[in-house]
């Protein structure tokens, strides 16, 4: 049960994040909320590559027991790739504001709605 | 028997280096107000880090470490004090924190900038 | 055993620092409290460094001491623009 | 919290945590990458955007309801699923038994790379290597296409923090060396934790602090477009070229061991070419796309819709 209960913090962190993403209109909230779902799924992985009393996978003379280095490699890129989506969402919202004023959801239907029957 | 003096010291720097810092940060949480706790923080910070660090710096038994945490301990003398400064200025420019004893400020103007007082 | 109760310590301060983050009240107070966060997580790092002997951990150290410095002044940065525009606005 | 200043200032603590707890959890390398990009450039991003739009957020949560519902929803489907999983910590899982137990092995026969991170981020997985390369190539155009025309109609230039001079000299001696530490996080990731993801972010962030500090236009007079296009271009062609030589000379792409006569030294040579490849794609790409938000300038509600 104690040995679950890592992952089960990590998964109220990634709801917390989900919740962020849907319950908030504010663009930026809603990439920061992303952002707390996607650090908590890193945080997923590299819980599952953990080993006890392993050691960081750098191999050196006289230690035998690594923790698994595939998620490490699979997290380390999902990471880069990340800052990389959130600066296309961050400059898509900078677009956004520029073109209808507002970041806030439920005011954008509106502006969008007479935009278009501009 | 050097070993063991070595050691002592070492665990005398990290306490009292453990020792500051605690106190800068129960500074940083009771102070009343902005420069207050600017001032609490930043001094302490600087002289905890770098107890704790050539504290570290004793306990290591090969080179490479010690050189490591001595640019560590350079970098963190150098820019703690430096991004202070620039906060402290800042806040300064600002100039909505001299309200004593603790600011309660208004949403809308909560260190803004544009609130001139 | 010292290590353990300097991580501790520290451990202590970084909850210290993300309550007044929390709390504010000003916006420079919450970027105070980021900054002594990550200078206390250098601290940290290096510390667990040694206490788990692995002194690769140490050039992290060195990383979030930078880090560290170009957020502060980027969030700095961020006051400059706001009273720039804020003050042309009226 | 209405103010997003305060959540993006927390949500930079949140990734400072985040990475306390991949070293805790042995996982150097990504500590690494996480506090560089998490902490700083992520953060940098966010707050630069908060700049061009409204600091406070104009209502609380919206629609709470339903979003209790989903998350609770999921949460406990997710937490369903733990049940068959091996508790946190042990040796024998299906995850670390598999393939993970062989590069654990050979890596040094068959690369002579200690960081095993590293062989198999450069050697093993070369090919998923290049495609998130690619990922943050694209992601780079499209932010150059979704900023990159219109924003520089405002022609009047920001000061640029000039009265922070204590800030503006320290950086000044600072920033070789953290451009030196980048160097060194690229060179010595096949050894200690690092490569070329990380040096890229550092030395991005190496010309970020140049670029607050001094103004966009100073920085661009190094990094103008067109060197930040050609390096972006040639990291991606570097990587991809180390393939093709290596088809060329009889093996798989990516099979670095035809690249030299003897295999471990080949290994060796294209996992340096490779990591080299992916430090420049990272770090022009990160400059390009700050110095795009950095040249950004607040436009009043009136001009709006005009661009």
């Amino acid at each position: 049960m104690t040995g679950l209960l890592v992952f089960w913090v990590i998964f109220a962190l990634m709801m917390t994040g989900l919740y962020v993403t849907i319950a908030h209109d504010n663009l930026i909230k809603k990439v920061v909320g992303l952002g707390i779902l996607q650090v908590s799924v890193f945080m997923l992985y590299i819980a599952i590559a953990n080993v006890r009393g392993a050691a960081i996978p750098i191999l050196k003379e006289g230690e035998s027991l690594y923790s698994n280095p595939l998620p490490h490699v699979l997290i380390l890129t999902a990471i880069v790739v990340g800052i990389a989506t959130v600066a296309l969402a961050l400059a898509l919202v900078i677009r956004i504001r520029e073109r209808f004023g507002t970041i806030e959801e439920a005011a954008l239907e509106s502006a969008a709605r007479d935009w278009s029957e501009r | 028997m050097a070993e063991t003096i070595v050691s002592f010291i070492a665990a005398c720097l990290l306490l009292l280096g453990c020792l500051f810092c605690v106190t800068g940060a129960v500074g940083m949480i009771r102070f009343p107000n902005f420069f207050a706790r600017v001032h609490a923080t930043s001094v302490t910070d600087s002289l905890g880090a770098g107890l704790i660090l050539i504290g570290l710096a004793l306990l290591s038994d090969s080179a490479t470490p010690v050189f490591k945490l001595l640019f560590i301990l350079l970098f963190t003398l150098i820019t703690a004090p430096t991004a202070v400064h620039a906060l402290t200025k800042a806040a300064m420019h600002a100039g909505s924190h001299t309200a004593s004893p603790i600011e309660e400020l208004p949403a809308s103007d909560e260190g803004g900038p544009s609130s001139k007082h | 055993m010292i290590l353990g109760i300097t991580i501790v310590a520290i451990l202590a301060v970084m909850a210290l620092a993300i309550f007044r983050a929390f709390i504010g009240p000003t916006l420079h107070d919450r970027i105070l409290a980021v900054n002594l966060f990550g200078t206390k997580t250098v601290l940290l790092i290096a510390v667990f460094a040694f206490a788990n002997d692995a002194m690769d951990l140490l050039d992290i150290a060195v990383v979030y001491a930078l880090i560290n410095f170009i957020s502060v002044i980027g969030a700095l940065q961020y006051f400059e623009e706001r009273t720039e525009v804020e003050g042309r606005d009226g | 919290m209405r103010d997003l200043f305060a959540v993006i200032m927390l949500s930079g603590i949140y990734s400072l945590i985040a990475a306390s707890l991949f070293i805790t959890m042995d996982a150097a390398d990504v500590a690494f990458t996480e506090a560089a990009v998490g902490a700083g450039v992520s953060t940098l991003l966010l707050l630069k955007t908060l700049a061009l739009v409204d600091r406070h957020e104009s209502t609380g949560p919206t629609r709470p309801g339903l979003a209790i519902t989903v998350v609770i929803a999921t949460g406990a489907l997710l937490a369903y699923g733990t049940l068959d999983m091996h508790p946190f910590g042990e040796t024998h899982t299906p995850s670390n038994d598999h393939i993970a137990a062989y590069y654990l092995e050979n890596s040094i026969e068959d690369t002579g790379v200690p960081n095993v991170v590293t062989s198999i981020l450069a050697s093993y997985r070369g090919f998923d290597t290049l495609g998130e390369l690619i990922v943050i190539f694209t992601a780079g155009i499209g932010v150059i296409v979704l900023l990159g025309q219109t924003g520089t109609s405002d022609s009047e230039i920001r000061p640029a923090m000039r009265q922070h001079l204590v800030l503006r000299v320290v950086s000044k001696i600072l920033i070789p060396f953290i451009m030196l530490f980048a160097f060194y996080v690229q060179f010595h990731g096949e050894y200690g934790p690092g490569g070329g993801f990380q040096a890229g972010v550092i030395f991005a962030s190496a010309v970020i602090l140049y670029s607050i500090l001094f103004g966009p236009e100073a920085a661009r007079s190094v990094f103008s477009n067109a060197t930040t296009r050609i390096l972006a271009v040639s990291g991606v062609l570097l990587f991809a070229c180390t393939g093709i030589v290596s088809m060329l000379k009889g093996k798989a792409f990516l099979d670095y061991s035809a690249l030299a006569e003897d295999p471990v030294s080949g290994q060796l040579l294209g996992i340096l070419l490779v990591e080299l490849g992916v430090g420049i794609t990272v770090a022009a790409v990160l400059i390009r796309v700050f110095l795009e938000f950095d040249e950004r300038r607040w436009q009043p509600d009136d001009q709006r819709g005009q661009s």
